[in-house]
């Protein structure tokens, strides 16, 4: 059972599928959903089984149709819509910044707002500055929005069909270089077990993904495989690392961070999105109000240096943390 | 088609409720903010827009609606959710930011929601627009023949989000209605200024959908038009925008000195006010006495005095509810 | 208007540029990707959108345009800036990465700036329309008679930004002219699903604005239209929209299987290819002989060829410019 | 000269007046910045003085105008852009996310794009959710924007004009409490001496606004003054309070930051945005890398706790950050 090898993009679309099949409130909208199963095929399938009115294809009309995704809610439905890219947000922000996020708060609890957002993260495959952001440090400000960002095929099933339960607003980020697409770069950990039958992931919960002793890394999606990786070549360099996969923002776990911290008396935060006023900040910043005094050394960050996304390779790899820069900052940690 | 008796004078009497409801939130407002004019406060702190003038839009139109047909509405909303049939004494206290209050003092006035009424409304223009889109997907996928009803200004019809709304509602068939609020003014802004159009009637064919331009100041004419437009919407026939040209007595917001408007323009109003002209109507076709009306502008003034009172009585919120509600 | 022998020469040298720039494109991207498609292969990585089989649009419009008039392009834009007399050897550099590209490797197909050529271009639907009434209305401030063209994919005109842009072009009577590809599809998502009239044609009168559909698979057609249309602009006469109704040819990037296409679709649009026709038309008008087609056929080949060796020879950038450019 | 007194909204419609004399590209566009002058008063007067072509009403289309000044800049104009309140950039999100702020990067360099985008932020007046909010935290998140947050006349006036001079994107950000509005309530500091000639004060550099041994206290905007209240109060519990005045988020005076928790031992940022993964973690997460053995205690924040801003006197004064909130603060830190 536990032993079938999927991909993250299937197992996205099984979760969705089993929603739709067990709750015919919930359906699917965006662009190119349909037919086609999505860019990055989080929707692989769906249309064929449930058809174009629950598999809804879109117009290029983010505003209007991420702003229907949350008038459906209101009306009683369970709506998940894709935004292709994070990057595409820009032409919807104002339904998540001031609608999706805040009718619950506004309206006093009346309303509920059961939308999930899913969109597409991640550079490393030059799509370059619009089409390689991050961004979930930007969602995370905003109060009111849960925030979910699997790193494996099993988190991503169970945490979409946590997503798809709860009823808070959530945006539900999948890394592009992690869906296990046959057109990407192939990355081990992309296909993997998977259960078939429906599960959850609360949300909350971080996963310790390896246990160490001298430095705690903390990370999520792609990084948490860049940080296992340079923990595994630090390992021979006789330096043990822990390694902790937040897969959501909101709620955090801080419990997680700072009992890890209070064990290896090191930090660093490793971070795809941008450097500064995001993320890697807030890490460093709990872990500083709460666990001072363990630290044996000043924490440490390793992020997009505040640079949009280049384009061509050799600027792309400087800028994108990779497992060598940060086996190195973990060096200068324990050093 | 004929219209009944008691439903004119229901028309009437919304109208009514609207005008002197807000009428008497402008004397609240102000009980605070003279001589000197402090925006926060109290009793009704904050932005304050009113939507006298344009009482027979929210009218017509809502005569049509059920409870469970959704509403969404804007920045200037008092008259909407009256007309839809809200609660006098949550929204007055809402506006005081009370416990009691439809929101519970969270939302304040830019901010209603009733659940139960299925209506919204929200500070950001155009906003709404596809949350009617939104909710009208919900009820078709339903199977119901609810509608839903988006109102928007002259100025929102130049925001992005109509385009993608009106766009939406058309190719999927929904049943929403589009009525647009022209009042010749976002704030300060002429529609000549904005608008590249005389109306947004004529942009409704860019959606291949009914557009009709009609008298925002007689409730009748927003009745029919409206009526129709719904019922198609109800039939499962699609979308129908609606343009009612009228007018804000008002400020843009309370406080406005309203210097662009020009010299005489709003007398020239004055003379269309939709309640004066339509009681007149309804006294001249023998459907109203002036002792009913008399009567009907009594039991308004009650509705009025009692929301006040509930909204002076109630108490207000713990600071610590501040944390509630982000999340359910 | 009478059409000089050196324009349509002109004309059919720009749509070959196009064409054999962009095929050779194809097989460089398709070199690093076969036999296992991997995106973020080289030479050539990432997306890859072709303009193949829409040559005539920005040929016939780019024709009228000087090099410090404007142009705001789409995510499918090497068509736009060659047409607009761009560099084929910064062009080719810049999809390799290269530090003698365009952009110096920072860009990228879908990013391509020329500060020169006034041409911009983006990944981003839509957000372009609004670059190209900016510049408009930095012209008509200037004092210049410069104008300003969009171009946009029949999926961008249902994006917000089309409506507030054409909105904003009509009310300041700017000098911009907004050309549609309608080229069936957004992605896999057919015009007839996700746009509610007929052509975008009709949507200029929402606007007040000019509007024309013209056969984009005819430079002739599109040169007269646009020519129009630039020549309105230039005399201060306000913006115009035409929509150009053609095909790609390929998918909307490069490794789409194109299931969405019905069988046969793609066989008729190429009996229109705009440039086997065209050329074929002023073999039989006696303005080309074979001998000068196939001239111009090795000298186009000629200069990409240049291209092409000269991105393949160039360095790429170092590692730290990234760094730089962030701010000036 | 100094010794003129005129209200921060004055001061900056004087910066504009003055750049707008010095250099025929600059301009200023945005809803009811003409004959009204601004809704909080930032453009008064110079409609009079330029007219229609340079000081130009548009309609209710921020993507569209928002997008239409970068291209303006694109074409050697100087373009100040007004978005009415902060709450309102969802409505142009994309222009600012993906084009104000990258272009000069995507281009490498060739093109410049100098558009000063100047927004209304802030709470404290009841305007609610969607009308109070402050979001600085999230634009300097993104790279490609300069940050600007003036809280005095002076500083308004002088990082304005330095704003129009910049030749890269700058998001202006003034607090409507601070404008010196008559309709608001009155701070004194929104009416103080400011000079008639043009100046500049760069950006980057924090303003020490009051000496102080025991606390640093790190704030922008009205919390500048928030905080300076507080310290007032604490002087004489015999707290010594230093309050610094970041002015500008990107470039970010981390020097002076450092220097003084260097010296007080302890640190506490106040903010008004909102608390997580925004400028306080940022401010906190600097000071741990760069000065953690120094502190003294843990460092805390005094922020928005997470919620959208509520409309109710009682329950906005519960999320606003006060002096007093301020002051107990620190009294823990130094407790
Ligand atoms: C996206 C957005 N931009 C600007 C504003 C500021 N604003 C509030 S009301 C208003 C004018 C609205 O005009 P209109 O749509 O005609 O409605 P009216 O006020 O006339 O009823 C403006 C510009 C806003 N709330 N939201
Ligand atoms: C705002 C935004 N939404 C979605 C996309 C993803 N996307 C890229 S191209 C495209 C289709 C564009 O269709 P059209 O405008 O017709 O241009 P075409 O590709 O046909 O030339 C889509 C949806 C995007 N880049 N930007
Ligand atoms: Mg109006
Ligand atoms: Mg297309």
């Amino acid at each position: 059972m536990g032993e079938r090898i999927i991909s993250m993009y299937e197992a996205i679309a099984e979760a969705i599928a089993q929603e739709m099949e067990r709750d015919p409130r919930v359906f699917v909208m965006g662009e190119d959903v349909g037919f086609y199963g999505g860019i990055f095929g989080a929707t692989t399938g769906l249309w064929k089984k449930f058809g174009d009115e629950r598999v809804r294809d879109t117009p290029i009309s983010e505003m209007g149709f991420v702003g229907a995704a949350v008038g459906a809610a209101l009306e009683g439905m369970r709506p998940i819509v894709e935004v292709m890219f994070v990057d595409f947000t820009g032409a919807c922000f104002d339904q998540i910044l001031n609608h999706m996020s805040k009718i619950q708060y506004m309206s006093g609890g009346q309303l509920k707002v059961p939308v999930v957002l899913m969109t597409a993260i991640g550079g490393g495959y030059n799509d370059a500055a619009q089409h390689s952001q991050c961004l979930y440090g930007l969602f995370a400000h905003l109060p009111g929005l849960k925030i979910v960002i699997p790193s494996t095929p099993y988190d991503a099933k169970g945490l979409m069909i946590q997503a798809i339960r709860d009823d808070n607003p959530v945006m539900y980020f999948f890394h592009k270089g992690l869906m296990g697409l046959p057109w990407m770069t192939i990355i081990e950990a992309t296909w993997a077990p998977v259960p078939e039958e429906p599960y959850t992931i609360p949300f909350g919960v971080a996963d310790i993904k390896r246990e160490g002793k001298d430095v705690t890394i903390v990370a999520v999606a792609m990084m948490v495989h860049r940080a296992l990786e340079a923990a595994q070549k630090l390992e021979k360099e006789g330096i043990s690392v822990e390694v902790i996969d937040l897969r959501t923002l909101v709620p955090l776990d801080k419990e997680a961070i700072i009992n890890s911290v209070k064990k290896t008396h090191r930090l660093l935060v490793v971070d795809e999105d941008y450097l500064s006023y995001g993320m890697s900040g807030e890490i460093v910043a709990i872990v500083a109000e709460n666990a001072l005094e363990y630290l044996d050394a000043p924490p440490k960050r390793v992020a997009v240096p505040d640079v949009p996304i280049p384009y061509s390779n050799t600027l792309e790899d400087f800028v994108i943390p990779s497992a060598d820069r940060i086996a190195q900052a973990v060096r200068e940690l324990v050093g | 088609m004929p219209v009944s008796k008691e439903t004119l004078i229901e028309l009437y009497r919304t109208m009514l409720k609207i005008r002197l409801f807000e009428e008497r939130v402008a004397e609240i407002y102000w009980e605070g903010k003279s001589p000197v004019f402090n925006i926060a406060a109290d009793p009704i702190p904050g932005e304050m827009h009113l939507y006298i003038g344009e009482e027979a839009v929210a009218t017509g139109v809502c005569a049509h609606l059920r409870p469970d047909d959704m509403v969404a509405g804007t920045h200037r909303s008092h008259g909407h959710y009256i007309a839809k049939g809200g609660d006098l004494k949550k929204l007055m206290a809402e506006l005081f930011g009370k416990k009691t209050g439809l929101c519970q003092g969270k939302g304040g006035h830019m901010h209603l929601f009733d659940a139960n009424l299925h209506f919204g409304c929200g500070g950001i223009i155009g906003a709404g627009i596809p949350h009617a889109v939104g909710a009208a997907l919900a009820f078709k996928m339903q199977g119901k023949d609810n509608v839903a009803v988006s109102f928007f200004g002259d100025g929102a019809a130049n925001i992005g989000a109509f385009h993608e709304s009106l766009n939406l509602a058309a190719i999927w068939k929904l049943p929403v209605v589009f009525i647009v609020e022209d009042n010749l003014y976002a704030i300060s802004v002429p529609k000549s200024k904005s608008t590249a159009v005389k109306s947004n009637a004529e942009r409704a064919a860019a959606y291949g959908m009914p557009g009709v331009l009609v008298d925002g100041m007689d409730v009748m004419a927003v009745y029919e038009a409206a009526g129709e437009a719904i019922a198609r919407a109800r039939r499962g026939e699609g979308p129908s925008l609606i343009e009612c040209l009228c007018y804000r007595y008002k400020g843009h917001f309370e406080g406005d000195p309203q210097l662009y408007k020009p010299e005489g323009e709003e007398e020239e109003w004055r003379k269309k006010d939709p309640i004066p002209n339509f009681r007149a109507k309804l006294i001249k076709e023998g459907i109203l006495t002036e002792e009913e009306a008399a009567k009907i502008q009594a039991e308004v003034k009650a509705l009025v005095d009692e929301a006040e009172k509930f909204a002076r009585e109630s108490p207000w919120p713990e600071p610590e509810e501040a944390l509630k509600h982000v999340f359910l």
